[in-house]
């Protein structure tokens, strides 16, 4: 608690280019910036595989072993590569890192759908983009957010690492306390990065009832 | 009018799934196609709305070969109901039916007005409009599958084992309910079945398919009773095909007699029992009007002295049959029993099932 | 930046194995280490945690709850909280690791046993199984394919978070990337990452393996799924 | 900070008794190649004696290395004494060797002692880019001092804890802003993130981006000479005198070659290290 | 015997249902619980083998209280089928019919080879044994279930809605595997089912139950067909309950005449049709030996004079039963069906049905 105190209580934490509030939005930054990228490779690769069934298991293979890419070497890499500078080099390690949940999860939801009610859509004259968007997508819905939350967590507790390589966010406080021994910003980062994933798993469950048709939440 | 000519289906793996099959399935009749398992109903129906498209041979629609025309254009005209209903689990009841309507861009609330107005026609109370799916029962949803398939009011509508997954008791009020429905619609309905039963009692016409997908027989469901083509269909038919066929002759034929003397009435001259010794003993009673003869033979089997009463609407006795009329209308009618046609232009009250059936 | 190959083989062939502590050999057998025995611990941890939260559903609830806030955890503040418990020691990664894998596995377990359908539990009770032998026999070898799942998962993401590790001194091969980092030299950070890769590759592949010896019983329904 | 949890460390490989050459001795090395390059030269000599040796390289800060050594779980670790006594006594004023010996002497806690430092030093520096020296006109860090304010200084993240002060109370040199760029701080330089970085004298990066490194004339850094920190408890004669003999030969040129050797042309830290000691007769 | 006395369950919720229920099943014989869904079934069936427990009255098995009995112990000694045969994925056929064996400790061997004997007896292939049970039809999972169920010979057997999974032609045949096998083992079963025809065709004795778990009559088929205790079970039994119940009435009273010169017979004097000006004509044929009253009747109908062919297990033509002659016997046993009573102790061929049903 005495850490917790330290952190929050200390009033130059939070003021300043390396106070909270600036490394909270710095955070944001590139979580988002991943995540919105991985979002946007993943979700219409899924849907595509998921729809036409084709290459499905290329893709839970690759994505499994994707998984299996170690963030922190990746970046070295990226950075020794490309330089540092700018925020790409972070970037690259979150994507690969938030993609595979999300393309795993948007395929399996979409394939997942019970052949019956393809049929039926296609019974009814509905034209293949129709029956992806108004039928598939709709049932698969709370896999490709369950996809999307793992996958959005992951990055917001990833994202520290970008510290390693001189860039901003939360990290900045594990990274630089763990350097100084200064537990308190250890502990007070991670409350911090806990703190975002939390509201990241809360947008989550809002979103959820939001855009989710209570007809197909009830169903699982 | 629904025509298959010289229709294969070879499945890309080898299997021969219909073969060379032609036949005809008239406007405004229910033509049931019935066969064992694997016997190529599904894949002959779903020619015809081309989710599959024949390997070779002809399907009509009016004189239109399907092939010519855009699939998902052929299909909005075309009802398609099946066995688990298929409906989108994520729209509402209304919505589900309002699908086609959507499709063919109908403004919203006409749309929805019209999805109202099928729900109410298939027997479905309207507060179940704003429900999802998961909150109906099977039989609830099966409604609704009906009521989606002729939202867009296609003048061809495929049912593909329609009711095979709800209980016996539901199964037969669905039935009842198509019946109904079919007596005001006079859609072209093109039927699958595993259950011989059901085919009888739903179909105008039926085609008995045998596995391979070769034709076995096609005849209106009193014929095919008595005159099966060969022992497959006979043994298809199963047992009780002479009493069976007594349900297409309607009882309005039998000769009444008084009420004897030994029937007791209540006030109402309703039928209590038949007096004896030991009391009051069973009756049984059938409704010339409505009722088959299958309807009167059963009603003389439960009369100890083998007399059916005839009862009025109101279950009032109005006359008996006893078992030597009852034996001279089943000598008349028991082998040649009048030919069920279709009549699309005849109104039937909608209290009152359109059929002979018993 | 400069014209540093990607790969120097030559580094490769006098590293692989030369005695040292930092030897590709070395951190690959230590890797392997700090990467598995979480799984096997998160795995005898998962089953009867699992179990009990199948059990008793309000149980699942926080436990579920606590699994996520852990999980969104980095993985380098878990590691750093510990060091000053088990210092330099592998424990430091691997009691971390232990709980990033309870994460994953306890969720899996739950999942699996609710897969085992309703008619088969019953017909367990029916038959005259008592509790304990009814999990054993029926409950569990039927929730295998599910927990499996979350076994391989679990398996690859452990595998590949022990190099972060590699920040406070144990890292297997992550080690590498430090290295790798400071000496602006990619060969070793290449090395570390297909090794890694490869050694998950590998051990998905066993364990999918070990699922198809498993589970002969669901493979046509997992090919039809 | 509150209470510090890395002092309740129990390690599990503390030596079981009080000296004596049975126990196995642990040779850490702080988290960048210089100091692995010494760890593994100390252990490779010590080897050469017989004695039980474990390398635990690259573990991490001075804050972190620090309290293993001091509870035992490491037991040799190659120091700078500068940067140490700075560490153990932040008001201390010690510039040169001896004066900083001597303070280390003071003030370290009992069951920590230091070896005869070495010639070699390391020191930490104030390093910009050539163009910038150029356009300042900076030679020295009293240039830097009097134009600091513009600057962006940049280093390992313990840098601006451990220096801040210490630039106002030498030099009265304050910065816009201090960055940590950690491993990137030559990087960083380069590419104009920050304006001025610390980098350690000895780093071939200084060479290689064509970077000055800015004289101390204050002595802000203080005399770093390389030197052991040792566990007293886990070192016995040999362990001392094998050390002592190592630092004897270890000079700032030796160390600035031994780590081009690493950083520049990719040779191994343990090699390097091997090649030494043969040459020297220390193996 | 398993007897019920007063029992009635309350579930938490409050719901009551199975309200002081009393009845017995008798040892050997099929006793089937019917009724409308939700009226208790499943609850009075569980409570015997102590799936649910009762909240008051008791359940006698053999004059002991089930209550007095370790429930796995007790469920060890009674067999249990369900719908979806509740079969474990996870093991091979034989493990899984030889699943009670190996709870009761015998050694593997023995008790893999009582598995096989069991899959035998219920009609599968050996070479099934091997396999999984997502490898089987609906209609074989089913037939393991029983054979599971059967696997420790117990005396008593549980079967909730066993065949109501499976389509109606595979069903038909599990019913008759079932009759088939229970002629030879002669277990005391009980068997829940909501299809009337199927409790009338399996029951020894049929208890139906009305919602709220209350027994609205308990009967054997013919009784219950005949005597409809009130309006709802009148109703639950649905149509043709005099022809139906004619299913009991076995055929062998019928005096037959010789068979007539206008029929038309092959070298075998297998019957080929009735001669008529225009070509043969169709008949009917009931076995006097095997069938019931019922298909005697058909075989009247199907024939346009109204004349039953009677025929050998061969299929010769061995005498004619005239209409009048029919309905001679109709009247004399349409009303009074013979009771139709367990007999565990006769032993049926195994080709022949035990039954009189048609
Ligand atoms: N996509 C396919 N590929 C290969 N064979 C198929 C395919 N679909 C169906 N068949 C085969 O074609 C035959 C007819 O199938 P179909 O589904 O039309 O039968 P059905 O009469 O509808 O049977 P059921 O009563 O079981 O629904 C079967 O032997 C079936 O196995
Ligand atoms: N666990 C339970 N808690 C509360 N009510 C229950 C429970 N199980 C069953 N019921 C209720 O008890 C009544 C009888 O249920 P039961 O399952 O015995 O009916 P059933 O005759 O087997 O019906 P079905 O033909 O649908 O299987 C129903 O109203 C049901 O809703
Ligand atoms: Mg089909
Ligand atoms: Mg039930």
């Amino acid at each position: 608690m005495n850490w917790l105190i330290d952190f929050f209580g200390t009033a130059a934490n939070w003021s300043g280019s390396d106070g909270i509030p600036v490394r909270i939005l710095e955070h944001l930054e590139f979580s988002a910036a991943a995540f919105l990228i991985a979002a946007l490779i993943a979700v219409p690769l899924g849907l595509l595989i998921g729809h036409t069934g084709r290459g499905g298991f290329i893709v839970v293979v690759t994505a499994n072993a994707a998984r299996a890419l170690p963030t922190l070497g990746l970046l070295v890499l990226v950075v020794l590569l490309i330089g540092v500078g700018t925020v790409l080099p972070v970037l690259i390690p979150l994507v690969v890192l938030a993609v595979p949940p999300i393309l795993v999860n948007t395929y399996e939801g979409v394939r997942g759908v019970d052949a019956d009610l393809r049929d039926a859509a296609y019974g009814m004259g509905l034209r293949g983009r129709q029956v992806l968007f108004r039928v598939l997508t709709p049932s698969a819905l709370p896999l490709i957010l369950l996809g999307l939350r793992l996958s959005a967590i992951q990055v917001v507790s990833t994202a520290s690492v970008a510290a390693f390589v001189g860039l901003g966010g939360l990290g900045r406080f594990i990274i630089d306390g763990l350097a100084t021994k200064t537990y308190s910003d250890v502990i007070g980062g991670a409350v911090l990065i806990a703190l975002l994933a939390l509201a990241v798993q809360l947008g989550f469950t809002v979103l959820d009832r939001v855009v989710v048709s209570p007809g197909v939440r009830q169903v699982r | 009018m629904i025509t298959f000519e010289g229709v294969t289906k070879r499945y890309p793996d080898g299997t021969v799934a219909v073969d060379d099959l032609s036949l005809q399935a008239p406007t405004g009749a229910i033509t049931v196609f019935v066969g064992p398992s694997g016997c190529g109903k599904t894949t002959s129906l779903r020619m015809i709305n081309r989710m599959i498209d024949a390997t070779s041979g002809r399907i009509l629609l009016d004189d239109q070969d399907v092939r010519a025309i855009d699939p998902p254009t052929l299909r909005r005209g075309i009802g398609y109901v099946i066995q688990q209903a298929g409906l989108f689990p994520h729209r509402k009841i209304v919505d589900n039916v309002a699908t086609v309507p959507y499709l063919l861009g109908w403004d919203k609330k006409k749309a929805r007005a019209r999805a109202m107005e099928l729900l109410e026609l298939v027997g479905l109370d309207s507060k179940l409009a704003g429900r999802y799916p998961f909150q109906l029962s099977g039989g609830q949803q099966q409604r609704v599958g009906v009521a989606r398939a002729l939202a867009a009011d296609p003048p061809v509508l495929l049912m593909d084992e329609p009711f095979s997954a709800v209980d016996p008791i539901v199964r037969a009020s669905l039935q009842e309910e198509l019946l109904h429905l079919q007596s005001e619609l006079h859609k072209t309905i093109v039927f699958v079945t595993h259950d011989i039963d059901e085919a009888i009692k739903l179909g105008d016409a039926v085609a008995v398919l045998r596995v391979g997908g070769r034709l076995a027989q096609m005849a209106d469901p009193a014929t095919l009773l008595s005159e099966p083509a060969d022992d497959f269909v006979r043994e298809f038919l199963g047992k009780d095909r002479g009493i069976r066929r007594l349900s297409f002759v309607p009882a309005t034929g039998i000769r009444l007699g008084s009420v004897p003397a030994d029937l007791e009435l209540d006030e109402d001259t309703r039928p209590l029992g038949w007096r004896s010794d030991g009391g009051l003993l069973p009756y049984g009673t059938f409704n010339p009007e409505r009722d088959s003869l299958r309807a009167a033979l059963d009603a003389a089997l439960l009369s100890p002295n083998g007399t059916a009463i005839a009862v009025d609407g109101d279950g009032r006795a109005i006359g008996v049959a006893t078992r030597d009329v009852l034996d001279e209308a089943l000598a008349r009618h028991g082998t040649r029993p009048e030919k069920r046609v279709p009549d699309p232009d005849r109104e039937v009250p909608a209290s009152d099932p359109r059929r002979a059936e018993s | 930046m400069n014209d540093e190959p990607l790969v120097r083989w030559d580094w490769i062939a006098r590293n692989w194995d030369n005695g040292g502590p930092s030897a590709i050999r070395t951190l690959l057998e230590s890797h392997v280490v700090m990467a598995l025995l979480p799984v096997v611990f998160g795995l005898l941890i998962a089953l009867p945690l699992g179990v009990a939260c199948a059990r008793w559903r309000r149980l699942y609830q926080p436990t579920a709850g606590l699994m996520n806030v852990v999980y969104s955890l980095p993985s380098l503040v878990l590691f750093s909280i510990f060091l000053s418990f088990t210092g330099l020691t592998q424990s430091t990664v691997i009691i971390p690791l232990t709980l990033f894998t309870l994460a994953i596995l306890i969720p899996a377990v739950v999942d699996g046993l609710g897969s085992v359908p309703e008619h088969v539990r019953q017909s367990a009770v029916a038959m005259g199984f008592r509790p304990l032998r009814r999990l054993l026999q029926v409950e569990l070898p039927v929730a295998v394919p599910v927990v499996l799942g979350g076994l391989r998962v679990a398996t690859v993401s452990s595998i590949s978070l022990v190099s972060v590790g590699a920040l406070i001194g144990q890292g297997g091969l992550g080690n590498l990337f430090i290295d790798g980092w400071q000496r602006q030299f990619p060969t070793p950070i290449v090395v570390g990452i297909v090794l890694i890769v490869l050694f998950a590759i590998l051990s998905d592949g066993l364990l999918v393996l070990a699922q198809r010896l498993l589970t002969p019983w669901s493979r046509a329904r997992r090919s039809a799924a | 900070g509150g209470s510090d949890p890395l002092t309740s460390a129990t390690p599990s490989n503390a030596p079981a008794s009080s000296g004596g050459t049975s126990a196995k001795v642990v040779v850490g090395s702080f988290n960048f190649p210089e100091s692995i390059l010494l760890g593994s030269i100390y252990a490779q000599a010590l080897q050469a004696k017989g004695v039980t040796v474990e390398e635990k390289p690259n573990i991490g800060t001075r804050e972190v290395v620090y309290d293993q050594v001091k509870s035992g779980g490491l037991t040799v670790v190659p120091e700078y004494i500068g940067s140490l006594l700075a560490f153990v006594d932040k008001t201390s004023t010690a510039k040169t060797k001896d004066e900083i010996v001597a303070g280390l002497q003071a003030k370290l806690p009992a069951e920590l002692g230091v070896l005869d430092p070495s010639e070699a030093q390391d020191n930490n520096s104030l390093t910009v880019t050539k163009d910038t020296a150029a356009k300042d006109k900076l030679t020295t860090i009293e240039d830097l001092a009097k134009v600091s304010k513009n600057f962006v200084v940049g280093g390992p993240p313990e840098f601006k804890e451990r220096q801040e002060q210490n630039f106002k109370d030498v030099y009265g040199m304050e910065f816009k802003e201090w960055k940590p760029t950690g491993d990137t701080t030559a990087d960083a330089i380069k590419s104009g993130t920050i304006q001025v970085g610390n980098v350690f004298t000895t780093d071939p990066k200084i060479v290689l981006n064509d970077l000055v490194s800015l004289q101390d004339t204050k002595n802000a850094f203080g005399s770093d000479n390389v030197t052991p920190l040792v566990y007293k408890a886990g070192v016995d004669d040999t362990v001392t005198s094998t050390l002592n003999a190592v630092s004897a030969k270890l000079t700032t040129d030796t160390l600035l070659s031994l780590m081009k050797q690493i950083s520049v042309d990719k040779a191994d830290p343990p090699v390097v290290a091997k090649d030494w000691l043969t040459q020297n007769g220390l193996l």
